[in-house]
């Protein structure tokens, strides 16, 4: 199988052999590759060097946890890179941005109402948790386009609370 | 003299405090709330009672729950650890008065220095140098702080009366800006504390949070046991302590000197049992009072662990009405510790807290290595409390050993299920300035990057592999593909049951 | 100098040695089975290379595979850790010759001491008193034994010649049953060490088995560590381990002689790097040399403890050719460690080992708490290699806290998937006699027993519940029951949808 | 539910009453009972007294492991302790012994033959695991009926070497 892996931008052509070898942009790797303990935990020998890693889908992103250095990728098959090339990018940029909660919590204030007008990195909600009030703030200009909360809700994790269009 | 202890809180701490008791052949008494029934705290102890529901001021702020559990349990002694009911005097009066011995200082002194302000006061009073604020004057309003704030001058910290840990705190950096963040630190205080009231206080710039942890017994002896530096913050809440203070370090004089400052501010006010009197100290080792902790702290192992004097178990002997253990001249420095506290955030999301079930965990372990947790497999991590989960400690000959040692426990450590700020320590231990010692409390907010890169350091030779991640996460993704395929492959058999059972159905006809 | 360290070991040394490594700085490179992919060694090392299957003559004692991945990986230095390779002579000279630095001692000093006769005999004309018995007779053969055994006097202990940890070990009581045990230790010697040599040697009576850590450097400098007291034994092997002894205790003089006795030992047959010389000490305090280990030892930790000496990092500083990073006036004693080796295997099936994959454990932390280990959950416990899972290692100010620490250690910690000696341990802390400090090698198997009212003791207020263990099995039964139950009923729904496809079957037609 | 549990010959009368309440001779107990870990690892609070306990099963007998104390406990419910009431005891006393291997293991000797008469604590067989020789011996006198097994097998964990009539 092949694929296209991006991290920070750069992609990798990676190609699985099969259960003992990759190649990397044309070039081959030995790899010794288990999950351990049942868990998301892998153990993988790549020409005699270890690496011990948490790897995780979030969103569709793959996180990728080792030495201390944590890695965002996407991985496409051919398929899927084929599908993203007839589609051409910037679908994103014009979506509706929805707030969800990052975290189990209180609400404690709304700062902005449906309708307002904010700036990128304004603060959107104030929610507390593990007794932190944190600040959620906009990733981008736009309107507030419908605000689902108000103080004093308790909201659950990944709830959406307001939208930004 | 006391046999049973309650232990009126949760967590590591409560954990901590049980062990030491066990140690001491005292019995236990754990308490929790709905949220924390599988708690650590509540498997090992002797005994366990229910507060109440999840939230702190139905369950672990309920002061009188828990002194009806010590009646109905015949608990003689009640430890209060840190957070909580631990700096109310009123609690510490009612235990006195239920007949039960608080192992902590007495009422009078919770409230001398509770009150931040007075505290400031009181003790600029005794000598001791004070951050240049509104200390002493009482609770302002928001007028007479706007007014004071100009005198004092820019940039300057509103600071919770009867606060701690950054909550309620607020930088402000001119006099535009202060009613808004008048606003946001009262609110903040009144939700952590149920009081509004803030003072302010001059900024010392550059300046380093250093601590001396004292120990006082009830016959008028009181010790240092040196200080501890903690410096390393966010938003004004402590990541990292170390033992000694890589600023002060064998700079002896100074040490004692801070030391000897701390036991005279504690003796001011009469103090007994262990505290920890927090000072700025700035660049050119000016030092400021800056507040006193009337309990245990979080950071409390770094100072057990080069001093190899139990400070849990000295708090008990303490509250227990013996004389010291120690002499000042019996108090040996020995090496360096570093604590990391290991939260439930994300350090690639703004340190967002993360709550859920921890379903994987691997400990360090070996040489020079202390975890004090109160999670486990199977654990729940709650919103309801602070996202503290574990603090990894470690022990070295020298500085620059105890870095090397920190290194290897956490890429050792392994915990999954909530996100957590293990690869930010890392990424501190890389940190050229941290390990020069060359940093202030506003390090981590202004030059410290979790970008390797950006701070421009090469401490380490960087591992940074991105092809071995991007390998890695194929590998991942493709298993999960062949899974999901064989899945399905799965799925066509079970249906060929389906078939072969009508067939027979048609057949028995 | 090196800067790549090749652990030739598996299990809990292996990672006690990447560690020591990786705090250094050094990079290094694991060796493992194909029991051991998934290893902790293989997990935290930089690098890590197949040796072949599980047996560990076809792995871990391969020399030729060891040296060929060597070279391979260019690694310049090689640690052989325990067991395994550490004692063979000719692995030590085969990786001097292949250019690498052996962390340990010359090939001459292992070959001296490796042969335990010969052994015996250098040391005697050093002037250290031996256990009298065949030493430097060479390899005699079943009749010379059966000769000389009435003339040492029974009774006597038949020892393998190339043995350690009670391999190829059996005692003797008399004359009559004397062939048939010869027989099963050279079997048993064979078997282990490839080598069915043994030897007889006179059985010190009431004896205590302490033994004397030496670190020696390359110039010519040679220190001792103090003793462990090692007494603890089932089968000749140990199973807990102290420092310092308690009966040696605060009896300076007599330790600083058997120490120093250790040091004209090693200068004897000028030996460099970390050994022990293990004495046998009767009531009186005679002692006389048992054997010397040319390598480091299982117990290690106790004396890192209670020193703060990190034996590990000072054998890998005297290899790299410096001078000992301490003088003797240097090493001092502080408090005291316990170990507690945690093996598969189960007290009450009379120690029988135990295999399996670890599903769940709970290790004990907190302060004063150390673990070394080789397995976490998930990791297969083989029955291929020794059986020892992990040590648990804790420090007290006194003997009386370190004995109450390593209870509340046992109590905490948890393994599930393989049957383990904890519950053994934690009856060993509450027996009076070991309280007491009073016991020699014959304790465990003659005077202690599982049964805490056997020993008569009632050191601790036992709080021995069946009761409550009657609830504990009857609710966890009950829910078995009931949950059994419940799938009963669902595969009822289950057969339900089966009549209800027949049903619908039959109308579709 | 009512139990009759037996742990070192002596019966304990166990009522499930629900949740919350359990009779044992007559006494009511307030339980707090939970599972922990998703593991045979139980949090068990009995009138405030916290009890941490381990509880698995081995062959029929319950081994329950809490502060450092080890008991095996049988527990019936009333239809089969009507059961055995009817049977009687001493059925064991005359069974086959089948000689099963604790562990996974190499057979070094085999010290008796087929037909030859044993007593009880002689020596069956040898067998080497984790690099130590453990010598399994007869629980009782009689004669071997069958060996299966011969020096230098290996054997599984469970599977019967030999067996005493």
């Amino acid at each position: 199988m092949r694929y296209l892996t991006t991290i920070a931008g750069k992609g990798y052509q990676v190609e699985i052999v099969d259960e003992r070898h990759v190649i990397v942009d044309g070039v081959s790797y030995q790899v010794d590759f288990e999950a351990v303990s049942d868990q998301p935990v892998y153990t993988l020998l790549v020409d005699g060097k270890s690496y011990d890693a948490h790897v995780y889908q979030d969103e569709n992103v793959w996180q990728v946890l080792f030495h201390g250095g944590t890695y965002s990728a996407t991985v496409e098959d051919e398929r899927e890179k084929r599908l993203r090339g007839s589609l051409g990018g910037g679908i994103a940029e014009n979506q509706e941005y929805y707030l969800k909660a990052p975290m189990p919590g209180l609400v404690v204030s709304v700062p902005v109402s449906e309708g307002q007008a904010v700036q990128k990195g304004d603060v959107l909600l104030i929610l507390e948790s593990m007794k932190m009030q944190n600040e959620l703030k906009s990733p981008r200009a736009g309107q507030v386009a419908r605000v689902r909360v108000k103080p004093g809700d308790r909201v659950e994790h990944k709830e959406t609370m307001l939208s930004v269009t | 003299m006391f046999n049973k202890v309650l232990i009126a809180n949760r967590g590591e701490i409560a954990v901590r405090i049980i062990r030491a008791c066990r140690e001491m052949g005292l019995q236990t008494v754990a308490v929790y709330s709905d949220a924390d029934r599988q708690g650590l705290h509540v498997r090992y102890a002797d005994e366990a009672y229910r507060l109440g529901p999840a939230p702190s001021r139905d369950s672990y702020l309920r002061a009188d729950m828990v002194l009806e559990i010590a009646r109905r349990c015949q608990a003689d002694a009640v430890h209060p650890g840190y957070g909580f009911l631990a700096e109310r005097a009123d609690f510490a009066a009612a235990c006195q008065q239920a007949g039960l011995v608080f192992i902590g200082p007495n009422p009078s002194s919770i409230a001398a220095m509770g009150d931040k302000a007075l505290a400031r006061a009181t003790l600029a009073r005794a000598g001791v140098p004070v951050v240049p604020g509104t200390e002493g004057e009482g609770a302002l309003n928001d007028d007479d702080l706007l007014d004071l704030a100009p005198k004092i001058g820019f940039p300057l910290l509103i600071k919770a009366t009867a606060g701690g840990g950054g909550k309620g705190m607020r930088e402000v950096g001119s006099l535009a800006e202060m009613p808004s963040l008048l606003q946001a630190a009262r609110r903040e205080a009144e939700s952590a504390f149920g009081d509004g009231n803030v003072y302010i206080e001059k900024v010392v710039e550059g300046a380093r949070h250093v601590e001396v942890q004292i120990l006082a017994d009830g016959l008028g002896n009181a010790i240092h046991l040196g200080e501890r530096e903690c410096s390393i913050q966010r938003r004004h809440q402590k990541l990292l302590e170390e033992c000694p203070s890589p600023f002060i370090g064998d700079d002896e004089a100074f040490r004692q000197t801070l030391g000897s400052v701390a036991v005279r501010a504690a003796q001011a006010i009469n103090y007994v049992n262990a505290g920890t009197i927090e000072f700025l100290v700035d660049k050119n080792k000016n030092f400021y009072f800056l507040e006193m902790n009337t309990r245990l702290q979080v950071e409390h192992p770094v100072t057990e662990i080069v001093t190899g004097i139990d400070i849990v178990k000295e708090q008990i002997r303490i509250a227990r009405g013996r004389s010291l253990h120690y002499k000042q001249e019996d108090v040996r420095f020995n090496g360096c510790a570093i604590e990391c506290r290991i939260n439930a955030e994300d350090p690639n999301n703004n340190f967002m807290p993360s709550t859920g079930r921890i379903t994987h965990t691997l400990l360090p372990t070996g040489p020079g290595v202390r975890v004090d947790t109160g999670v486990y497999i199977g654990f729940e991590v709650s919103p309801y409390y602070d996202s503290l989960i574990s603090k990894i400690i470690v022990w070295g000959e020298t500085r620059g050993e105890a870095i090397l040692r920190m290194r290897r426990a956490l890429e050792e450590y392994k915990i999954l299920g909530v996100r957590n700020n293990i690869a930010f320590h890392q990424r501190l231990m890389d940190s050229p300035h941290f390990i020069a010692g060359y940093y202030d409390t506003r390090f981590i907010e202004e030059r410290f990057s979790l970008d390797a890169d950006r701070e421009g350091g090469t401490a380490r030779q960087t591992d940074d592999r991105p092809d071995i991640a991007a390998i890695l996460a194929t590998l991942v993704a493709h298993q999960q593909t062949q899974r999901a395929a064989h899945m399905i492959q799965r799925n066509e058999r079970d249906t060929s049951n389906w078939k072969w059972l009508s067939r027979w159905e048609r057949l028995s006809k």
